[in-house]
C-alpha cells in the first residue's frame, strides 16, 4: 500500500505537467499537419522535413548571419510557407486526381530528397542553436521556459486558425475544397488559388513549429524522423480536420508517452500511446470529439 | 483465360530463370537477385490487399513477426523453421485478425486505415526492441548456425539454392496474385473499395471478405520475412518490421504498378537496383547524391507514371490496340431503344 | 602482374551514425590509407575502396559482399556500428575473408563466435562501462566521501547496439564495486522527448549518471536535465556523443564543464613519454591533415585518431609480417600475421598494446592489451584523468559548487 | 444576355454537342429539353464553364465567356444549380450557403441573401446545422438551388432542378422559377418534366443528340408534334 | 411476405422513422410515397439492412431479419436499388452485375452468376458485352445497372428507390413496364419509391404515405390519391392529374 502511495509524488505531478507541455510541442507540429492532411486531405508524408529544414533555416540565420532571433523566426516562417506552396505545385498538384496513395508515395519521395538535400547541402552534423532559455522553478519542479513557448504557441495557434477555418469565407472554401473539387468553379473559387493558400498555411505552421522546436532539439537531417507518425496519429487521434480534437489528442498522447515512460521503460510508453491510438480507433473512429453516429 | 501465347512466354522465362544460376554465377550479383525476389514477394504480397484500397502500413509488422518469431523459436525452443515458419504465419495471421476485424467491422477505411496500421508496425518495431533480452533489440538477431542437418534448419550456404527457392516462393506470389485476380472475390474488393455499403447491398460480407484478403496477405508477408531471415541470416528490427519497412512496401509496389501481376516486381528491381546502382555510382565521392536522386525519381515516377512503370506501360500498348472508348458508349446507346 | 592489396573499407557517411561519429572514424582511416596510397609496403601497392553503410545493417551487408565479390578486395575495414558488425563479421568469415575492425566495440560481435578472420584492435563495450566504474570506485571514498553501498549510481543507454553493451559493462563494474544501482534504463535515440526519464532520475537521485549516447539524445537528455533540475556530483559519458567535444559544447555550453567520457585515449592526449619514438611524428601528421580536412575544429576527435591508429596498426605491424613471414597477403597470411602481434604497452598511438586472444578463447579475435581512458572536459580541454599511468591531471570530481548539475 | 455560336464539346474524344446555337434574352426564361443523354447537362456545364467548348463561342452580355476562367464566370453573374445537386456533403447548410456567398460582390450581402434564401426554402433555416450530405434528396436540392441563389446571379442555370422531388416541392420549384423570373432574373432551366417546363418557360429548345432539334414559345412547343410524340406521351 | 412493425429509427435526437408498420403480400407492387425527407430512404435502409433499426420488427418470410447485416438480407432474398445510383466504376457493367449474382445468391457458382447477370442485363435493357464500361452510361443507363443489380440477387422482394428519376417521359413508360414485367414474369414483389405520380399510380396495386416518418394514409391508389391529407403534403395541384391516373389504371385493371 505505501509502494502504491509511494507513486503519488511530487515527481508523478512534474511528470503530469511534463506531460503537458510535450503535449504543446506535438500539439504544434499536429496543427498544420491536420490543415492539410485532415481537410484539404493531401498527404504530406514529408510534414516533419518541412519542420527539419525551418530548423536548419533558423539555425543558419542565428548562428551564420547572425540575425536576431526575432527577425528569422518571421523569415523562416515565410521560408517553409513558400517551401509548403512550392511542394504543393510541384508534387501535389499533378496528383490531385490521382489515389491519395499516390500523394503518399510523391511526397514520400520528397522526404527522401529533403533528407538528402540536408545531408548534402548541411552535412550530417548535428546543429544547436546554443540558445539557452531560464528554467521556471516551482519548488521541487522545474520547467522548460522552450516548451512553455510552444505550449502558449499551439494554443493560440489553434484558436487562430479554427476561427479562420469556421469564420472566414475562405476557411470555408478550404474545408469544402477536399469534398468536390470540380464543382468549386462554380462558386467563384479558383481552386488553385485555395490549394496555394492553405499549402502556404500548412507550411507556415511547420515553420512556426520549427521555430519553437530548434529550441528544443538538435538540428540534423533526420530529426524529422522522431515525430513524423507521432504527428500522423494525432491527427486522426482528434479527428482529422478537427483542431480542437488534434489539440487534446496531442496532450493525450503526450502524457501516454510521459507517464507510460515514468512507470516503465521509454519504449513501452510508445508501445502503449500506439495500442491505445489503435483501441481508440476502435471506440472512437471519427475521433476523440467525434459525437457517436 | 491466359491466352495461349502469353502462357508460352511465361514458359519461356521462367525456364531461363531457372537456369541462370547455372550459367551465371556471380555471387554478388545472385546475391541482389535473390534479395529482389524476396522482396519481390513481399511486395506482390502487400499488393495483394493495396490494389484494393487497402493501404497498409502495418506490413512491417506481419514481416518483422514472419522473421523474429522464426528465428526466435529455432534458437529458444531448437524448432526448424519448417515448423517455425508456419507457426509465425500463424502468428502474423492472428494479429492481422485482431486488427483487421474490428477495423473492418466499424468501418475504418481510408486514411483512418493506414494510420491504425502504421501504428500496428510501430508496436511491432517497439517490442521487439524492447524485450531485447530475447531478441536482441536493436543489434539485432542472428539464427544460431545449424550444427546437423542444413535441410532441417533451413540454412544453406550455396546462393544457387537460395535462388532457386527465393524464385520458388516470388512465382508461387505471381500465382496466388492471379488467383485472386481471376476469381469472384476480386470483383467484391474492387467494389468494396469503392463503396462498401453498395457491396453489402450487392449481397457481399464485406467484413469476411477484407479479413480474407488481409489474412492472405498478412501469411504471405510473414513468410516473407521469415525466408528473408533463412537467407540473411541476420534481422534487426528496422530491416524487416516497423514503419521503414511497410513504407519500402507501399513505393516498391506502387512504382512498379498495383494492378498487374508484375508490377510489384518490376518496383522491386527498379528500387533495390536503382538504390544499389546510384549509391554505388555516386560511392564516397558525393555523399548523400545518391538517396537525392533516388528521391527525385521516386517523385518523378509517380508524376508521370501514376499507375506505375509497368502499368502504364501496358495501358500505352493496351491503348495502341483497343477500340477507342466512344465505341462502348456507342454501344450502350444503341442497347438504348427509343432514344 | 604487380601486386596488390585491395582494402574494402565501409563506415557511415550518411545517416544518424554518420554525425554519431562515423565519418570521423572513416576520416581517420582515409588520412592513414591515404598516406599509403603512393607508398608500398614490402612491394605491395595498397589500393583502398571505400563504402558507405548509410546507418543501415542491410547495406553495410551488401557493401561487404560486393565489396569482396565484385571488387575482389583482399580484405575489409572499418564498421563503426556494431549492429553492422555482427552481421557482416558473420559474413565474412564464412567466405574466409580477414576483417579488420577499427571501431565496433560491442562484444557481441566476437563473444562467443570463434572468428578465424575477424580482428578487432579496439576495447569492447563492456570494458568501457567496467573502466568508468572502475574509476568512480576507486575515488568513491576520497573525492565522493561515500562508501561503495551508499554511492548511488544511475545508468542510462540508448538502446542501440552501442549503449546496450556499455551498460552491460557498467551493470558488472557497478556490482563488484558494490555499488547501489537506482536506476538502469535505455532509451531510444530518437525519441522525441526525455522529460520522463529524467523525472525518474530526478526520483531515483543517483550521486554518479553514467550515460551512454549519440550526440542529438545527449543534448536533448542534458538540457532536459537542465530544465528540470536534475542534480547530480558526477557526469560519466561513454565514447561516440561523448567523443564529440565540439557537438556538446554547442548544444549544452558551459554545462559539458567537468563531463567525463571514456573512450581510447585521444591520441593527441596520449602520453608520449612512453610512447614508441616512432609514433609521435606520425601523430602529429595526423593532426596537421586532421585540420586541412576539418579547419576551425577546437578538440580533434578522438574518433579520429582510433581509426587511424587502428588503420596504422594493421599497416606497420600486421601487414608487413603477413608478406614478408608468410607469403602473401591472403587472408590465412594476415590471419597468421595477426595471430603474432605482440606489441607492448606504450606501442600504439591509443598507448595501448596489442596482442590477440586466439583460437579457443570466448573472444577470439579480441586485443586482449587495448583499454580505454576516462577523460574530463574542463574548460575547453580534455585531459586524461584515468588510468594513473596515462593521467594527466587529477579529476574534478564532485561537480564544483555553483555548476549547472552540482547537488553540492 | 446570352449568346452561344456553333459551339461544340465534348469529354475527351467523345463529341457531346455539335455546332450548338443558343440565345437567351434578358428577363427571360428559357428551357431545354431532351433525352437522356442528348447533351443538355454539357450544354450548362460549356456555359458556366466546367468543360471548355471545342470550337464556337460563348458570349454573356457580351463578354466573351471562352476565354474567361471558370471561377470567374460566376462574377458575370451566372449561377449554375449543377445536375445530382453536388452539395459539400460534410458541410453544414450553413456552409454550403456561405460558399454559394464566396465571391466578393456577394459577400458584402452574405446576410440579404441568405434572408432570402431562407424565405424561399424555410425547410433549410430549419437545418441550417445538418450536413448536407445527410438531408433527404428533396432538402439537398433546396440547398444546391439556394446556394446558387447566393450569389445574387443574374442568369441562373438548373439542371433538373425538379429531378427526385416530391410533386408539392416541384410545384414549388416551378413557382420559384416563376418567381424568380419575375424578380429580373434570367433562367435557363434543363428538365425532363416537360409539361410542367413549358408552363413556366417563355421559349424552349429541344436537343437531341448534341443538336437543336427545333425551338420556339412554350405554345409552339407544347403544339409540336416531335414535342409531343416523343415527350407528352400523346 | 413482408410484415413491418413499429419500425423507428433515430438519427441522435432527430427521429426520421417514427413507429411505421405495414405488411406487403406476396406478388404486390407497393408504392411508397411521401415529401421528400419523409423517410422512404430510411425504410429501405433498414429493410435492406444498410442501417439498423432504433427499434421494431422486420419479419421477412417468416423471419426476423431487423438489424441483420446486409448481405445475410440479401442472400435472405431481399434486393435493393439505390437513390443515387452506385455503380462500381472499376469494373466492366457486366461485373457490376455478375457481382451481385454471385454475392447477392450466396456465392454457388460463377456460372449461375453469369447467367443471372446476362438475364438481368438483357431484362433492363444494358449490353451483356463484358467489357463495357460503367462510364458510358448516362443518368438513365446508372438507373437500369441499379436495378440489373438487384434483380441479379435473385430477390423475391425488390426495393426501387426512385428508378425512374432523371429519366425522359419515354424511358419512364418503359422503366415502368419493366417493373410490372419483374412481377408479372418473375413473380418478384416490389416496394416502390416514386416521386413521379403519373405513372406510379398506373402501376401499383397499392400506395402508402409517410410524412415525417409517420404513416399517414395507405390503401388504393385512387383512395390515396383522395385523400385531403396526402394532397395537402405531397400532391397539391398534381392531386387531379394524380387522380385521373389512378382511375385509369383501375379501370384498365378492372377491364
Ligand atoms: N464525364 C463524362 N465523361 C464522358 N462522357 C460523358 C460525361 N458526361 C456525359 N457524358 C456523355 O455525354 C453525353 C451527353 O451527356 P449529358 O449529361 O449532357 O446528357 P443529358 O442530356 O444531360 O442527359 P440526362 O437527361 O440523362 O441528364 C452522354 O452520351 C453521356 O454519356
Ligand atoms: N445519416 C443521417 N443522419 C442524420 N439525419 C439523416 C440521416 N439520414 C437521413 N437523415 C434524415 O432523415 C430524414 C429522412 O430521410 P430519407 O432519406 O429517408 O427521406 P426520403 O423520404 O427518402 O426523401 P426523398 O424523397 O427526398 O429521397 C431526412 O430529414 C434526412 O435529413
Ligand atoms: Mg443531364
Ligand atoms: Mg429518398
Amino acid at each position: 500500500m505505501q509502494a502504491f502511495l509511494d507513486v503519488f509524488d511530487i515527481y508523478l505531478l512534474e511528470a503530469v505537467i511534463n506531460g503537458i507541455l510535450l503535449g504543446g510541442v506535438l500539439a504544434l507540429l499536429a496543427l498544420g499537419l491536420n490543415l492539410i492532411f485532415g481537410v484539404i486531405d493531401v498527404t504530406w508524408i514529408c510534414y516533419a522535413e518541412l519542420v527539419m529544414i525551418g530548423m536548419y533555416g533558423m539555425y543558419f540565420m542565428v548562428q551564420y548571419y547572425g540575425i536576431s532571433y526575432f527577425v528569422a523566426a518571421p523569415l523562416t516562417i515565410l521560408l517553409v510557407a513558400v517551401l509548403g506552396a512550392a511542394l504543393h505545385y510541384l508534387v501535389i498538384a499533378p496528383l490531385l486526381t490521382a489515389p491519395p496513395i499516390n500523394q503518399l508515395l510523391a511526397t514520400g519521395g520528397v522526404l527522401f530528397v529533403l533528407q538528402s538535400f540536408a545531408t548534402v547541402t548541411f552535412g550530417i552534423d548535428f546543429r544547436n542553436l546554443g540558445i539557452r532559455l531560464p528554467v521556471l522553478a516551482f519548488g521541487d519542479m522545474n520547467f522548460s521556459y522552450a516548451r512553455l513557448l510552444s505550449f502558449v504557441a499551439a494554443l493560440v495557434g489553434m484558436v487562430a486558425v479554427y476561427l479562420f477555418m469556421t469564420r472566414t469565407f475562405t476557411g470555408t472554401a478550404i474545408r469544402a475544397i477536399s469534398q468536390d473539387r470540380q464543382i468549386m468553379a462554380l462558386m467563384g473559387v479558383d481552386a488553385k488559388r485555395i490549394y496555394l493558400i492553405t499549402s502556404a498555411l500548412g507550411g507556415a505552421l511547420a515553420g512556426l513549429a520549427a521555430c519553437l522546436l530548434v529550441l528544443q532539439y538538435d538540428v540534423h537531417p533526420f530529426v524529422g524522423l522522431s515525430f513524423g507518425p507521432i504527428t500522423f496519429l494525432i491527427c486522426v487521434l482528434g479527428g482529422l480536420g478537427n483542431f480542437i480534437g488534434g489539440f487534446i489528442a496531442s496532450f493525450v498522447f503526450a502524457e501516454i508517452i510521459s507517464l507510460g515512460g515514468l512507470f516503465s521503460d521509454l519504449e513501452w510508453g510508445y508501445v502503449l500511446a500506439f495500442a491505445f491510438f489503435i483501441v481508440m480507433m476502435f471506440i472512437r473512429p471519427a475521433g476523440l470529439l467525434a459525437r457517436r453516429r | 483465360m491466359m491466352g495461349r501465347g502469353r502462357l508460352a512466354a511465361w514458359g519461356v522465362g521462367l525456364a531461363a530463370l531457372v537456369a541462370l544460376p547455372f550459367v551465371y554465377r556471380d555471387p554478388y550479383h545472385l546475391h541482389i537477385l535473390v534479395l529482389i525476389l524476396i522482396w519481390s514477394f513481399a511486395y506482390t504480397s502487400w499488393s495483394m490487399m493495396g490494389r484494393f484500397g487497402l493501404v497498409s502500413l502495418g506490413h512491417g509488422g506481419f514481416m518483422g513477426i514472419g522473421a523474429y518469431v522464426t528465428a526466435l523459436l529455432w534458437n529458444h525452443a531448437g524448432l526448424s523453421p519448417w515448423f517455425g515458419i508456419p507457426i509465425s504465419m500463424a502468428a502474423a495471421g492472428a494479429l492481422a485478425m485482431i486488427v483487421g476485424y474490428p477495423c473492418f467491422r466499424f468501418r475504418i477505411t481510408g486514411h483512418y486505415f493506414v494510420l491504425v496500421t502504421l501504428a500496428l508496425s510501430g508496436i511491432v518495431l517497439q517490442v521487439i526492441t524492447a524485450t531485447r533480452d530475447y531478441t536482441g533489440g536493436s543489434l539485432g538477431y542472428t539464427p544460431n548456425r545449424a550444427s546437423g542437418n542444413k535441410l532441417l534448419a533451413l540454412q544453406f550456404d550455396d546462393k544457387t539454392t537460395w535462388y532457386l527457392i527465393a524464385l520458388a516462393i516470388w512465382l508461387f506470389g505471381i500465382v496466388v496474385w492471379h488467383w485472386v485476380d481471376r476469381s469472384m472475390a476480386r470483383y467484391a474488393l474492387e467494389a468494396i473499395s469503392e463503396d462498401e455499403d453498395a457491396a453489402a447491398a450487392a449481397g457481399v460480407n464485406v467484413t469476411a471478405e477484407k479479413l480474407k484478403i488481409t489474412l492472405l496477405s498478412a501469411l504471405m508477408t510473414a513468410l516473407a520475412g521469415a525466408i528473408y531471415c533463412q537467407y540473411q541470416m541476420f534481422i534487426t528490427p528496422d530491416t524487416v518490421s516497423g514503419i521503414a519497412v511497410s513504407l519500402q512496401m507501399v513505393f516498391a509496389a506502387i512504382v512498379g504498378g498495383l494492378f498487374v501481376s508484375l508490377g510489384p516486381t518490376v518496383g522491386a528491381i527498379i528500387t533495390i537496383l536503382l538504390a544499389e546502382s546510384l549509391r554505388i555510382g555516386f560511392g564516397t565521392k558525393a555523399v548523400g547524391w545518391d538517396n537525392l536522386v533516388y528521391g527525385v525519381l521516386l517523385v518523378l515516377f509517380i508524376i508521370f507514371l501514376p499507375k506505375g512503370i509497368l502499368g502504364s506501360l501496358l495501358d500505352r500498348l493496351k491503348l495502341q490496340r483497343k477500340v477507342p472508348r466512344a465505341h462502348e458508349q456507342k454501344a450502350v446507346q444503341v442497347a438504348r431503344p427509343g432514344t | 602482374q604487380e601486386k596488390k592489396l585491395k582494402i574494402g573499407v565501409i563506415y557511415d557517411l550518411t545517416g544518424p551514425l554518420a554525425g554519431g561519429g562515423s565519418e570521423l572514424q572513416y576520416t581517420g582511416a582515409r588520412i592513414m590509407l591515404d598516406q599509403y596510397s603512393a607508398k608500398e609496403v614490402e612491394g605491395y601497392k595498397i589500393e583502398a575502396i571505400y563504402a558507405d553503410a548509410q546507418s543501415k545493417p542491410d547495406v553495410a551487408i551488401n557493401e561487404a559482399i560486393r565489396l569482396i565479390e565484385q571488387e575482389k578486395v583482399d580484405m575489409l575495414l572499418g564498421f563503426f556500428s556494431s549492429a553492422q558488425c555482427v552481421p557482416v563479421a558473420a559474413r565474412v568469415e564464412q567466405l574466409k575473408k580477414f576483417m579488420w575492425i577499427t571501431t565496433c566495440i560491442s562484444s557481441a560481435v566476437l563473444e562467443n563466435k570463434n572468428y578465424k578472420y575477424v580482428f578487432r584492435p579496439q576495447a569492447s563495450g563492456d570494458q568501457f562501462g567496467m573502466m568508468t566504474m572502475d574509476f568512480i570506485a576507486q575515488n568513491a571514498k576520497e573525492k565522493l566521501g561515500k562508501d561503495p553501498k551508499d554511492l548511488r549510481v544511475a545508468i542510462i543507454h540508448e538502446d542501440g547496439a552501442y549503449g546496450v553493451d556499455v551498460a552491460k559493462g557498467n551493470e558488472a563494474g557497478a556490482k563488484k564495486a558494490g555499488f547501489n544501482i537506482v536506476l538502469r534504463e535505455g532509451y531510444s535515440a530518437t525519441a522525441p522527448d526525455l522529460s520522463a526519464l529524467v523525472t525518474k532520475l530526478k526520483r531515483a537521485k543517483p550521486d554518479v549518471v553514467f550515460h551512454t549516447g549519440y550526440n542529438p539524445d545527449i543534448t536533448l537528455l542534458l538540457r532536459q536535465a537542465r530544465e528540470q533540475g536534475l542534480k547530480f556530483a558526477a557526469l560519466v559519458g561513454h565514447g561516440a556523443g561523448y567523443g564529440v567535444y565540439e557537438k556538446l559544447k554547442e548544444g549544452l555550453g558551459a554545462d559539458v564543464n567537468y563531463v567525463f567520457n571514456t573512450d581510447p585515449i585521444s591520441i593527441w592526449l596520449a602520453n608520449q613519454k612512453s610512447m614508441d619514438p616512432k609514433l609521435p611524428p606520425i601523430i602529429k601528421a595526423i593532426g596537421e591533415e586532421f585540420d586541412k580536412r576539418k579547419p576551425g575544429v577546437a578538440i580533434r576527435s578522438a574518433h579520429v585518431g582510433m581509426a587511424a591508429s587502428n588503420t596504422n596498426l594493421f599497416l606497420t605491424d600486421v601487414l608487413p609480417r603477413a608478406i614478408k613471414k608468410y607469403g602473401g597477403v591472403d587472408p590465412d597470411s594476415l590471419r597468421k600475421a595477426a595471430l603474432d602481434t605482440d606489441i607492448p604497452e606504450g606501442g600504439t598511438m591509443l598507448g595501448f598494446g596489442v596482442k590477440f586472444h586466439g583460437e579457443g578463447s570466448p573472444m577470439a579475435g579480441q586485443n586482449e592489451r587495448s583499454f580505454p581512458v576516462v577523460i574530463q572536459y574542463v574548460d575547453d580541454k580534455s585531459y586524461v584523468v584515468w588510468p594513473k599511468s596515462q593521467a594527466q591531471r587529477e579529476a574534478v570530481l564532485p561537480l564544483p559548487k555553483g555548476t549547472t548539475y552540482s547537488n553540492q | 444576355m446570352l449568346e452561344l455560336r456553333g459551339v461544340n464539346a465534348g469529354y475527351g474524344t467523345f463529341q457531346a454537342l455539335f455546332d450548338l446555337n443558343l440565345d437567351v434574352k434578358g428577363g427571360e426564361a428559357v428551357g431545354v429539353i431532351g433525352p437522356n443523354g442528348a447533351g443538355k447537362t454539357t450544354l450548362m456545364r460549356v456555359i458556366s464553364g466546367l468543360i471548355r467548348p471545342s470550337r464556337g463561342s460563348i458570349k454573356m452580355e457580351g463578354v466573351d465567356l471562352v476565354a474567361t476562367p471558370a471561377h470567374k464566370i460566376v462574377s458575370l453573374g451566372i449561377a449554375h444549380v449543377p445536375e445530382n445537386r453536388r452539395l459539400f456533403s460534410q458541410l453544414t447548410v450553413d456552409d454550403n450557403l456561405k460558399m454559394g456567398a464566396f465571391m466578393k460582390e456577394a459577400r458584402d450581402h452574405y446576410a440579404e441573401r441568405l434572408e432570402v434564401v431562407f424565405d424561399l426554402f424555410p425547410r433549410l433555416k430549419e437545418r441550417r446545422h445538418q450536413m448536407a450530405g445527410t438531408m433527404s434528396g428533396g432538402e439537398q436540392q433546396m440547398c444546391a438551388i439556394g446556394r446558387a441563389m447566393m450569389s445574387n446571379p443574374k442568369l441562373l442555370l438548373l439542371d433538373e432542378p425538379s429531378a427526385g422531388l416530391a410533386p408539392v416541392v416541384v410545384q414549388q420549384v416551378f413557382e420559384l422559377v416563376k418567381r424568380i423570373r419575375a424578380s429580373g432574373l434570367t433562367v435557363l432551366i434543363v428538365e425532363q418534366n416537360v409539361q410542367q417546363v413549358l408552363k413556366v418557360v417563355d421559349r424552349a429548345y429541344l436537343i437531341e443528340a448534341g443538336t437543336i432539334r427545333s425551338s420556339g414559345t412554350s405554345a409552339e412547343m407544347l403544339a409540336s408534334d416531335t414535342v409531343k410524340e416523343a415527350y407528352l406521351g400523346v | 411476405m413482408l410484415e413491418v412493425s413499429g419500425l423507428v429509427k433515430r438519427f441522435g435526437g432527430f427521429t426520421a422513422v417514427n413507429n411505421v408498420s405495414f405488411r406487403v403480400d406476396q406478388g404486390e407492387i407497393l408504392g411508397l410515397i411521401g415529401p421528400n425527407g419523409s423517410g422512404k430512404s430510411t425504410i429501405f435502409n433498414m429493410l435492406s439492412g444498410t442501417l439498423a433499426p432504433t427499434s421494431g420488427s422486420i419479419l421477412f418470410a417468416g423471419h426476423e431479419i431487423a438489424g441483420l447485416a446486409p448481405h445475410r438480407i440479401i442472400n435472405s432474398g431481399i434486393g435493393r436499388t439505390f437513390q443515387i445510383p452506385r455503380p462500381f466504376r472499376r469494373l466492366s457493367i457486366f461485373e457490376n452485375v455478375a457481382l451481385a449474382g454471385f454475392y447477392g445468391q450466396g456465392r454457388h457458382s460463377r456460372a449461375k452468376a453469369e447467367e443471372a447477370a446476362e438475364r438481368s442485363l438483357a431484362m433492363v435493357g444494358l449490353p451483356t458485352d463484358r467489357h463495357a464500361s460503367v462510364d458510358g452510361l448516362g443518368a438513365a443507363g446508372l438507373k437500369k445497372l441499379e436495378l440489373a443489380k438487384a434483380l441479379a440477387t435473385a430477390p423475391k422482394l425488390l426495393l426501387a428507390d426512385e428508378s425512374l428519376g432523371g429519366l425522359d417521359e419515354a424511358e419512364m413508360d418503359q422503366a415502368a413496364d419493366m417493373l410490372r414485367n419483374i412481377r408479372d414474369e418473375l413473380g418478384i414483389t416490389i416496394i416502390w419509391v416514386e416521386h413521379i405520380m403519373g405513372v406510379l399510380m398506373r402501376v401499383v396495386d397499392r400506395v402508402m404515405v409517410l410524412d415525417h416518418g409517420e404513416k399517414i394514409s395507405e390503401g388504393l391508389p385512387s383512395a390515396v390519391a383522395g385523400d385531403p391529407r396526402v394532397i395537402e403534403v405531397y400532391l397539391g395541384t398534381d392531386a387531379e392529374t394524380t387522380q385521373a391516373a389512378a382511375a385509369e389504371a383501375r379501370r384498365r385493371a378492372g377491364g
